[in-house]
């Protein structure tokens, strides 16, 4: 099984985000930092094998787990009952979001409602367009890069940018963004999930440890602080809840 | 029948490919007696490339002045290396997919003018369903479809995203070489065929002797033409997340998160290929000249 | 879906008129007699045929598109006067246009300078000889180049998902993401395309035969 | 009509006793190549000439000259009284006095022969289409191409195009026809149309010049016959003189070459 | 060497004495169109034939059918004793034996004229390089172009370039030549040059076939003269009796066009 394979081969292919600041992203030499390739690190680390960091897309981070390509997925994917159909998806979940949006102060906007009818920018596949679309009618204007979708709200291409609360927060600490703000609710706070392929299930309650683990001694925490993120409500509430009960080890 | 000039330039996918006019014709009997295509890069070639630098440059420090972060063309020397060195790998799916689409592409155009009809029709087909297809679609379907990895004989041949992205792109640029052939074959003279038959060559001599190095000379212009829309193609291959200079560029973005960068970037982007591809351009129309008013 | 896939033609059909007549333009420019006015033309062609469509396509959109005048919309949100929808049309008409302005030079450098003196010995004018004599062969002379660039085109417009115009690609793009069926999907456009380009592919064949020179053989 | 008044303007300085057609001492270069070294002859109205010679002795760029499609270098070409050489000159009020017919007959291939024909008069003189129709359908006939109205030149033989060629000159109401070898490339029978068609024409009195290869013909029709050689005109004569007793030795190697 | 052996095969079969080329109700049919209408004549070892005939009469066609560029549909076509219309014909050996000159010239543009003439052996025959380059040079001097061997088919004038293209054919040691129209489209001057180079090859004793519609060079060098009309021969003859007594109506009248 993988966890052989792993073994056998002396290193662990994992699939992270590259585009996505601070959970996964380029430094200029070129390789990939941030969270998640911490994360990965610290998985490599406890089997003792070295680490292979694959750049991964929403459109094919699960064909990729599927095929083999990579041995685990960490990369900003939201735990959903159709995705835990195609792959493993984890438990306990290692991380969570939710959707909001950060719009021009003069906007105004009050509630989700205010949203029917109006451009939204958004990035292309994203998970947060979703209810913003279906239930409060916004119209979604997706790009390919938060670059660009930031980009365009300041052109004034859309009234709001939708992603996720904690990249949008960390936006708002920036001078360049002062004349904009996050005015409403968090909502659909969703969970993030590590995943593995289907039938793995050593590798997978491994990995399931490692999450316990990473959520026990307050790991993921730290590292939001580290790259300057405000620590989400999610995390926080992992680590009180799981601090104290110690995992039991594999592998 | 159809008119000469259509058999000629009506098949090939390129646009450039029509006949010379006079003042093309006197322009090349005056390079072919200098014997060699005068690559002329003037002045103003080099005040073009400059002006896209500055215009870039300028649009980009016009948005970034107001901020007190470091400038946009600190930013951008910083990146620098990274992204020429995705350039390169764009350069390198290029060369990789022009010699596997053009090593297909020939076999295919052959095919196209055999003898057997069903060969002839079955190649037809192929190469018109491939160079009708947007290259983005083929290129998504080699990446999902073929496996990461081959197994051949116990061994494992990997099967990185990059050489399924250069497949991906060497099928249109396969079907484009294969109407190139076929297109070229047909221009030569009827005539040529005859005499090397009552010279009592066999087809296949003929085709190798006679008409296959006549064709050369008039395949390379829009050969090399082809040459460079795949190189610009290339950056198709960011959209199924191969590390070439676009999702490069994408992902420096994001990791700068600073969208005032975006146009320094992107224009940069741009000048690199306009670096690589203008002076091919250049050439390719040089050759143009020289080859098909030669014959 | 069905929308994108309409949008698509719909894009197609304004880039293919606006290609032609920059074309037309520009090949004409092409012939002034103001070295300058030459020039510029040139390094327009030179600039948009030697790089990638897509990178101009987010050039345009995100450069050009920054230093447009503004008009405030129904939200209040000082908005470009042009929108992704226009920027898609302007950057790949103008892509197009490039390779038409080169097509229609050469369709007219290859009319026979005899043909033109025959014009002229019979009196007419420059301007006349072009108008009756030059262009209408011209055009019959590039019709197959223009027909595959203008092929060249409809596929190329795939490239407007990237600032989310909701052309096919796009429209595709969404519900995979949503859904986890991109080979389907991918099946779908790649048809969907074929059978598009197909089309335009017969029309302009037809078009070729129906303007074909009886017996013209060069 | 603008033609008309421009005629009458022009005859004024003309009269028929003298030349139509003079030229005086021209010098045409190519660059560094003198393809006419001092060109002197005059042809007077209703006359035909043929001029004969070598490849490449600047018989076509003689004939192009005449009709200011190339300008000269020296000397001066009068047509019906009216300098060509001068820059101040009506091009297109010369073109409509001097019909040209090449030899690669260079039709419209986009249009009929009906409508190769008619053209120039619509277009350029402004004249009426159902009349300018009436005309164009007489001239087809007097070429002998009644029933080949709607065929475009690529449905022709290569002698049919010749004559819609010379219909579409003649179209325009010449003074003056040039021909220039308007029969090479043509078979014996073909070749035959088309001089048949010219000596009609001839026969009408209409001046015509030509550059031949056909000596037959040449001999049948000429009222002078000139011969160049290396742009100037080496011999000249009426044709029974000129071909039975050629003076000039090069003249004398060239026609005894004609088998 | 296959060729030879070849060719000792079929000469058991055939006798100098019997025509080299014997065609005998040849009929063509391009889909409707009927070509050729039964063709029938023979042609001896050494003579010179020269075919004449309107444009479309289908003079070329024939050539191209003894060449078996093109298949016939009914009768027999025998070149030294081999049937050409027969399916299991060896073409390539036939085409050693038959060589055929053509009116485009149609030379390998890509190679020199030396090369030109040297290919066909070297590949065809596989002939020894040294030698056959011995020969080529002797055919290059027989056309009277040495000094030219080193250029290219473009940088030849017309009749240089045909006359390349009977050294090629040359090369080859055929047994027959077909000319085809050998000389339109050339000056005068350059036709004399091609003329007297068959009339070389003719004194030398080379069966040769001509299409020509250049009746001087045709009454001096035929030993047979055909008239071609609408796909049938209708008048054949010693050129002098052709010449001066045409019996068909049809052939007088050609004749009667020619000036
Ligand atoms: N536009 C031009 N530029 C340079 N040289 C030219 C031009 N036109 C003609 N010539 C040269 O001038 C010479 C005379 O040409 P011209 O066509 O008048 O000859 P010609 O007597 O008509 O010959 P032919 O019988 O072959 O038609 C030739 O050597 C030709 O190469
Ligand atoms: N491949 C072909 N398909 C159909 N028709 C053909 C073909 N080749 C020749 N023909 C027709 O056959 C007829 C005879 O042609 P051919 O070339 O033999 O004439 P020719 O006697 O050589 O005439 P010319 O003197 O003009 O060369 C012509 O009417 C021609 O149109
Ligand atoms: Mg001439
Ligand atoms: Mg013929």
């Amino acid at each position: 099984d993988v966890l052989d394979k792993v073994m056998e081969r002396g290193t662990l292919v994992v699939g992270v985000k590259a585009d996505y600041k601070p959970y996964g992203f380029l430094n200029p030499d070129g390789d990939i930092v941030g969270i998640e390739p911490d994360l990965a690190q610290d998985v490599a680390d406890t089997l003792g094998v070295e680490l292979e960091l694959v750049p991964v897309v929403a459109s094919n981070r699960m064909q990729f787990l599927d095929q083999g390509k990579i041995d685990l997925m960490i990369a900003t994917m939201t735990d959903r009952p159709d995705r835990r159909k195609v792959v493993n998806i984890l438990n306990p979940d290692y991380y969570s979001s939710g959707t909001n949006i950060i719009a021009r102060k003069s906007a105004e906007f009050d509630e989700w409602e205010d949203l029917e009818g109006v451009p939204v920018c958004g990035i292309q596949g994203a998970f947060y367009n979703r209810k913003t679309q279906r239930e409060f009618g916004a119209k979604i204007v997706g790009f390919t890069g938060t670059s660009e979708a930031l980009n365009a709200l300041q052109q004034g291409r859309c009234a709001a940018f939708v992603y996720d609360d904690s990249f949008l927060a960390s936006r708002l600490q920036e001078a360049e963004w002062s004349e904009y703000n996050m005015p409403l609710q968090t909502i659909d706070d969703a969970p993030w999930g590590l995943a593995v392929k289907h039938g793995e299930e050593r590798f997978a309650r491994f990995m399931s440890g490692m999450v316990v683990k990473w959520h026990v001694d307050g790991r993921i925490v730290e590292l939001e602080k580290e790259y300057g993120i405000k620590p989400t409500p999610f995390t926080q509430r992992m680590h009180e809840l799981f601090s104290g009960f110690v995992p039991k080890e594999e592998g | 029948m159809r008119a000469a000039g259509e058999r000629l330039y009506g098949t090939t996918d390129l646009p450039v490919l029509l006949p010379p006019g006079e003042r093309l014709l006197r322009r090349a009997s005056r390079e072919r007696t200098d014997g060699v295509p005068r690559l002329t890069l003037k002045a103003w070639h080099g005040a073009v490339i400059a002006a896209v630098v500055l215009l870039a440059a300028a649009a980009a420090q016009a948005q970034g002045a107001a901020e007190a972060r470091p400038g946009v063309l600190t930013a951008l020397w910083k990146w620098v290396p990274l992204l020429v060195e995705g350039f390169l790998f764009n350069i390198a799916i290029s060369f990789l997919g022009m010699g596997i689409g053009t090593a297909l592409g020939t076999v295919l155009g052959v095919m196209q003018i055999s003898l057997l009809p069903p060969v002839r029709a079955g190649s037809w087909i192929v190469t018109q369903f491939f160079r009708n297809a947007p290259w983005l679609v083929l290129l998504f379907f080699c990446m999902f479809l073929l496996p990461f990895e081959f197994r051949v004989m116990g061994f494992v041949v990997p099967f990185p995203d990059w050489v399924k992205a250069t497949l991906g792109l060497s099928l249109p640029v396969m079907a484009n070489v294969s109407e190139i052939v076929r297109g070229a074959v047909q221009s030569i003279p009827s005539g040529q065929w005859e005499a090397a038959e009552s010279l009592a060559f066999s087809r296949r001599q003929t085709l190798v002797q006679i008409i296959l190095p006549q064709c050369i000379k008039r395949m390379l212009p829009p050969w090399m033409n082809l040459y460079a829309i795949l190189t610009m193609a290339t950056v198709l291959a960011s959209v199924v997340g191969v590390s070439e200079v676009m999702t490069l560029t994408q992902r420096v973005l994001s990791a700068e998160s600073r969208p005032e960068l975006l146009v320094p970037f992107y224009g940069f982007v741009l000048l690199l290929f306009f670096m690589y591809c203008y002076p091919i351009a250049r050439f390719t129309h040089k050759l143009e000249l020289r080859y098909v008013v030669k014959l | 879906m069905v929308r994108g896939f309409f949008n698509t033609i719909y894009l197609s059909l304004i880039c293919l008129a606006l290609s032609v007549v920059i074309g037309l333009v520009g090949a004409w420019l092409q012939g002034s007699p103001l070295k300058w006015t030459r020039r510029i033309v040139q390094g327009y062609i030179q600039l948009f045929r030697n790089t990638p469509p897509l990178v101009q396509m987010y050039f345009f959109f995100f450069a050009l598109g920054s230093l447009m005048p503004r008009m405030e919309n129904e939200y209040g949100i000082m908005e470009p006067v042009l929108s992704n929808w226009h920027w898609a049309i302007i950057s790949l008409s103008f892509f197009a246009g490039a390779f038409n302005v080169e097509i229609f030079r050469s369709g007219i450098e290859a009319v026979p300078r005899s043909t033109v003196e025959a014009a002229e010995s019979l009196g007419y004018t420059r301007l006349k000889t072009y108008i009756y004599v030059v262009l209408p062969l011209a055009f019959r002379v590039c019709l197959p180049a223009l027909n595959n660039n203008l092929v060249n085109l409809v596929k190329t417009t795939t490239l407007a998902y990237a600032i989310a115009v909701p052309e096919m690609l796009y429209v595709a793009n969404q519900i995979w993401s949503d859904s986890v069926n991109v080979p389907e999907m991918m099946t779908f456009l790649l048809l969907a395309y074929v059978v598009l380009v197909g089309l335009l592919v017969h029309v302009m064949n037809r078009w070729e035969r129906a303007m074909r020179l009886p017996g013209y053989g060069v | 009509m603008s033609s008309s008044s421009e005629t009458a303007a022009t005859q004024a300085t003309w009269t028929p006793d003298r030349p139509i057609v003079s030229i005086h001492g021209v010098h045409k270069r190519f660059g560094d190549f003198e393809v006419l070294r001092g060109v002197t002859f005059d042809v007077m109205k209703g006359d035909v000439v043929c001029v004969i010679g070598p490849s490449g002795s600047g018989k076509s760029t003689l004939l192009r000259c005449i009709n200011a499609l190339v300008p000269i270098d020296e000397g001066s070409i009068q047509v019906a009284g009216q300098e060509v050489h001068d820059p101040k000159l009506d091009k297109l009020a010369l073109r409509k006095k001097v019909g040209m017919v090449f030899q690669q007959y260079n039709l419209f291939p986009h249009k009929t022969a009906l409508q190769n024909v008619m053209m120039a008069p619509i277009q350029v003189l402004k004249q009426d289409k159902a009349e300018v129709r009436e005309r164009a359908l007489k001239l087809m006939k007097k070429v002998r191409l009644n029933g080949k109205e709607d065929a475009y030149p690529g449905e022709l033989s290569g002698g049919q195009q010749q004559r819609v060629a010379i219909a579409r000159s003649l179209a325009m109401n010449p003074d003056v026809m040039l021909f220039d070898e308007v029969t090479a490339a043509l078979d014996p029978e073909t070749v035959k149309e088309v001089l048949v068609t010219i000596r009609d024409l001839a026969e009408e009195g209409m001046t015509c010049m030509l550059v031949t290869h056909e000596m037959g013909f040449a001999r049948e029709i000429a009222d002078m016959m000139y011969f160049t050689d290396n742009g100037v005109i080496v011999e000249s004569g009426p044709p029974k003189e000129f071909f039975a007793n050629p003076r000039d030795a090069r003249t004398k190697e060239f026609l005894g070459q004609i088998l």
